[in-house]
């Protein structure tokens, strides 16, 4: 038997094992999935009695596939993306061990929500220019400020946090990262209405919010590597899955073409098949990634597919009006509603295009993606910068 | 065809400054986002001052008809202006399309009646009819009833007054009806600032205006309304590169303005340059109308595909270069966005309305192959 | 349909690296300039060494008829690096598509000697002839005797043999010709390292090696053309690219390196990451045609129309970005942007090859309107 | 009777005195020249006793239309155009009488070709960046560099050249200004092959060249301010003339769409019209400038002019090889051979292609174009400089 055969038979005994005690037809949603997490079958690659087994990551979707097979539950991944993306592999690489087992499982059986405090009105693209602070006063942080694009924030119950706790030294350097209690009296989230008539996201107002110096992740200072560790896991966890051919946008302005032959006019042909093969390359090339880094060679192409994703979803959706044209001009519904996730492809197509608009600015705007693939990839010179060795609180802002 | 002034004169100017000065007071934009909200009430607010006290109702509308006598070159300015502000006010429905349709019959009464302002009409087709491209669903019975839906449509909600084209036999005719004569249903619309409702005729009846040559009226009219709506759509562009340069003027990170990186400042030099393309093309749209110029015709289609494409772009540029806050209901961006995309899909899209052009300088699209 | 690898293997990246020591000691772009200047020496002193000593021109022959038996994913690495060296061989005509005309005929003696590098042969069809639009101008008489024209046809000039598709009567057969017996005249051509000929045939013969099913061959040998040419179009980008990010590394003005400045960062970024889409396109392309996927004809025809534009955009932009010395003879950029734009007249328009792609998922050009 | 009125009485006057004493059909051409220029009627705007009556330049063209009635010849334009357009304006401004009188009489006339020496290898959006050194050697400069991108230096009597003469101040403030004897031995013009196979430019080697300091135009050290003048000279001359819809590349590929029905292709439909619809606004934006500058609006629509003109001829041109496909795959002729003017229009389809990617980088990239668009029109905060301050000898290059 190969390790790899053995390792699978190792699976399929502990999840047998966790079958037989937990029936998923009578037993309790929550109530499975705590004791799939105890059970080391959460997430295999993290370590024993942190919900995993210390495997490679690509045993889970074996596990997966058996769970699903018998019918459990999951943790409706999607609802806790930020939880599982982005706070807990930063808790599992900086936390402490009373962290770690504080908030790993119910993060990842989905009983506590988590979101996200790092961007402000002031630091956008440049998220080291947060200006929120947080002042010891003993075993005690006070934090005042404002964070802002804070999706989830009225139904998490807690936030991962970027404060600057040094303003004398540079930027980069005067930041601390916190586990922030959404459910303290000093933070008011208010629903923020965008483009769409919706608010898919939230501002979120510190004021004297306490947080105990054992919510702080990583050391005094370290803010910004912390940070960067939870970035780089939200850009990793971007087009991470298989789809087939005209998923998407591209796959709704296709239908529309075959469904309504009033719609075709010669004049949209060659820009629909443009947009097309550009679709079925950015879905190839999600392919080629994954089968690089199934290779061990992990490559930039991270930043470029979401460029191109965020192009193409602007230029479909807008393709997609034109060819509707009278009814490219109605819309579904202003009401400000607070959807718990974005539904990309459920409704019109005004909505679809006015929500593509943000695929360019949320998780780094397509100008950063360019600075960093210009840089990091083609190495070329970086900007120049002169906010870098100043003192945080003299830089110009 | 090139004798046209592509300036503005010193009136034009002088009218601008009025409308601009009036919008600036009244239009602010929180209160044009009230739109969204089912809130009209700036749209009514507006209108009076802007059509009677400015006299912008009847400016299309020759002296002795009881109108201003002004040409297309300053209902452009005025559109400029009411692009600018994303002013929901009916100028283009009523005072351009709806008067340049009565202006091809012997209405003088209502004609005079929106000319002063008192009321306000609106021709009764889909915004998003091209020119050349309209085909009627309203019939004509025997006794005069008219019976059709009419979707899609702008103005109908701010008129007193609809003209519907209805066909009878063969014929085309154009019937001036109440609108309390007809189900007029609003629709939720991508950009509320210029909302469309639907219309159901059921047997209405009203006055018949117009019998013979009603689809030359409509197209004219419509051709009319395209070449204007070049300069509503320039004035839009206008505002989102200024607001666009403003903001990255301020807007500080990584300790620079944020307008000093080179690839922000390259994108808005090529927006500025073509929407200094935009305001050529616009211009000679309203020059060569108000000169009935021959090439009025092919002016008003360039300016028609161009402007909107730019319109778009510029509103996009906007969004994308304002960042996050751009993408929010609190700041203005996203009305201009909506309204230059609803602006493009009116009248013709732009790639239908190249076709046509195509036609017209004998460049035309293959038949088949 | 997504089982092809999409990355180079280790046998495919050992292949690029002989390839690319060999062309880089041998191939030096100041002496592919000389193609242009009408000496094409070094093309009879390139092809030798990469034909036989490499034995490149068996890679798609099956090892039971003398060949390599390598696969189209080995030829695309090859054109990869024919591309990047701007390499004026006739890989692409004699040992991809003339040598995939004969693997559909039983012609085992030509075939070898082709594998072998002892003779090479061109498809005498016109190089910009897309695989689907194809028309014969040359008859077949009752008496074998060849007559018509054919121009701009490539590989001719390094050709021994001619493969000549003729009509006689209904039926469509192919002929293999000795080069000597039809009047080869060389056309001046837009890319020299890929020169033209126009063929005149009066009354030549040669013999028949194809009745049937010749149009079939001839389509599938096309579309391994368009498929594989992709590759090429790749390395071509994929040279542009370096050298001007090189280029711009290296280069000062205003006291910094040219390579600094934002809007050209940024510029560089995008074309990154559409040769990167290119990669892929041409990837999937060879993969799929490699394993006979049925998804190949969509592959081929994404990869060229993608391609195609890529390749001259990346010229275009080396030439643009290099500034002065990017015009100039002495610098390569030239060639490529000429070689790029060749290759994407050959073998099918992007537009021309985008309308057929629609035809074959489902999404049609609407015949009339 | 108007003072304009009165003007144009006085010239006809003068033009008919000189037609009578020099009667076009039986005088040398030449002589006809020098007499034009002696009589003030070469261009009005000047100064009287240098060719012109110190009129207002749009007089000019009413002379220009009653000469060329009565079959006077002209002084070839296009072919002296460095001469009118950048040496005479300059000349005029910063010349001495001395200067004035011996140049620009035979520089009209078109008796002495003139060119241009600013760029060189080294610089070229930096132009400011001239490495080429002249030395004082008593009352004569020893000049010594390379300069490149001449047109018509192989027929040129005279240069203007940019030089360096002072290296440890900074870079702007180093340089002087010389009229250099294109027939001095230090001298060598060599022709620079370019991408269309032709040699329409030069490179100008300067090794131990001589120039009296009598043809230093402006102060020492002046140089770069008296090269400002001639470049901007040259930005107004683009643009100047009005003509009629479809001149140039668009007006080829339309007849090509119209004369030859095989080559049209719904697919390239939207993008020919596009292009028209470009091109067209582009000429009446040209018309636009004209009025604005008539009107006494001078505005800074020139740089976005040449940007769009460089666009639209690179695109139509590219267009047209698409349209033509096959035939676009063939060249009229790669000689090299050194064309004294260049013609956009005269050739095939792949020279138009090739020599069109010049537009967007001679006489100032496109890239410099939209840093003067975006700093000097729309106020964008100017490009961080390094080198500004520097003396020029310790800047990297």
């Amino acid at each position: 038997m190969t390790t790899e055969e053995s390792v699978r038979a190792d699976l399929k005994s502990r999840v047998t094992a966790l079958l037989d005690t937990h029936d998923p037809r009578s037993t309790d949603r929550l109530e499975f999935l705590r004791a799939q997490f105890d059970a080391g079958l959460a997430w295999v690659h993290y370590p024993e009695g942190l919900g995993g087994l210390g495997l490679a990551r690509s045993h889970q979707s074996y596990v997966t596939e058996l769970l699903s097979a018998a019918g459990a539950p999951d943790n409706n991944p999607r609802r806790i993306g930020i939880g599982l993306g982005m706070a807990a592999p930063t808790i599992l690489a900086y936390g402490t061990a009373e962290q770690q087992h504080r908030f790993l499982r119910p993060l990842w059986t989905g009983e506590e929500v988590w979101c996200q405090l790092f961007s402000e009105p002031g630091a956008g693209s440049d998220l080291a220019a947060v200006a929120t602070r947080a002042v010891r006063d003993g075993d005690t942080w006070i934090v005042n400020g404002q964070k802002v694009w804070t999706s989830q924030a009225h139904l998490a119950r807690w936030g991962i946090l970027l404060a600057r706790t040094d303003p004398d030294v540079p930027k980069h350097r005067g930041m601390s990262y916190f586990i922030c209690d959404m459910q303290d009296p000093g933070v008011e989230v208010r629903p923020l209405r965008q483009i769409t008539g919706e608010a898919e996201f939230n501002e979120v107002f510190l004021s004297e919010a306490r947080i105990p110096d054992t919510q702080r992740l990583g050391a005094e200072g370290e803010g910004w590597r912390v940070a960067n560790a939870t970035l780089m896991n939200e850009r990793v966890a971007i087009g991470g899955n298989a789809a087939p051919r005209e998923s998407g946008m591209i796959g709704i302005t296709a239908q529309t073409w075959r469904d309504r032959p009033e719609v075709r006019r010669p004049e949209y042909h060659d820009q629909l098949m443009s947009l097309w093969v550009e679709s079925e390359l950015a879905r190839l090339s999600g392919t080629r990634l994954r089968q690089k880094l199934a290779a061990g060679q992990p490559g930039p192409e991270g930043s470029g597919m979401k460029l191109t994703f965020a192009r193409l979803s602007q230029q479909i959706s807008g393709m997609q009006l034109q060819l509707l044209g009278g009814e490219g001009l109605r819309y579904s519904d202003w009401t400000m509603t607070r959807p718990d996730l974005v539904d990309m492809t459920g409704r019109d197509a005004g909505y679809r295009y006015l929500r593509a608009k943000g695929n360019s600015i949320e998780g780094g705007t397509s100008e950063i993606l360019r600075n960093i693939i210009a840089e990091r990839v083609l190495g070329l010179e970086p900007e120049p910068r002169f906010d870098k060795d100043q003192p945080w609180k003299d830089i110009p802002r | 065809m090139t004798d046209a002034n592509l300036l503005y004169t010193d009136v034009e100017t002088a009218l601008r400054e009025s409308v601009r000065a009036l919008l600036s007071d009244q239009c602010p934009a929180e209160r044009v986002a009230d739109c969204y909200d089912g809130d009209s009430a700036l749209a009514t607010r507006l209108w009076r001052p802007l059509a009677a006290d400015l006299g912008l109702a009847g400016l299309l509308v020759p002296e002795e008809r009881g109108g201003a006598g002004a040409s297309a070159r300053e209902a452009a300015v005025v559109l400029e202006e009411l692009g600018r502000a994303c002013a929901p006010v009916p100028f283009l429905t009523s005072a351009v399309i709806a008067t340049r349709v009565l202006l091809g019959t012997v209405e003088n009464g209502l004609l005079s009646q929106l000319a002063e302002g008192q009321r306000t009409a609106a021709l009764a087709v889909p915004l998003a009819t091209s020119p050349h491209e309209y085909s009627p669903t309203v019939q004509e019975s025997g006794d005069g009833a008219l019976t059709g839906q009419i979707s899609g449509v702008a103005g109908a909600l701010e008129a007193d007054v609809l003209l519907v084209p209805a066909r009878r036999g063969g014929e085309l005719a154009l019937h001036a009806l109440d609108v309390d004569s007809v189900t007029v249903t609003p629709v939720v619309s991508l950009d509320m600032t210029r909302q469309l409702a639907d219309l159901d005729l059921n047997g209405a009846t009203g006055r018949r205006i117009l019998n013979g040559g009603t689809e030359t009226v409509l197209s004219q009219a419509l051709e009319l309304g395209t070449a204007l709506l070049a300069s509503e759509q320039l004035g839009l562009a206008q505002w989102c590169l200024d607001a666009t340069v403003a903001y990255l003027g301020e807007r500080i990170q990584f300790g620079r303005t944020v307008g000093g990186f080179q690839a922000l400042k390259h994108r808005l030099a090529d927006l500025y340059v073509r929407i200094e393309a935009a305001r050529t093309a616009a211009r000679y749209a309203a020059g060569t109308e108000a000169d009935r110029d021959p090439d009025r015709h092919v002016a008003a289609l360039m300016a028609s595909t161009y402007c909107s494409e730019t319109a778009v772009a510029a509103a996009e540029e906007c969004v994308q270069l304002h960042g996050g806050i751009g993408m929010t209901w609190e700041h203005p961006a996203h009305l201009y966005l909506k309204r230059a995309q609803a602006d493009q899909l009116a009248l013709g899209s732009p790639q239908v309305i190249r076709r046509r052009l195509g036609d017209l300088v004998d460049l035309p699209m293959p038949t088949s192959s």
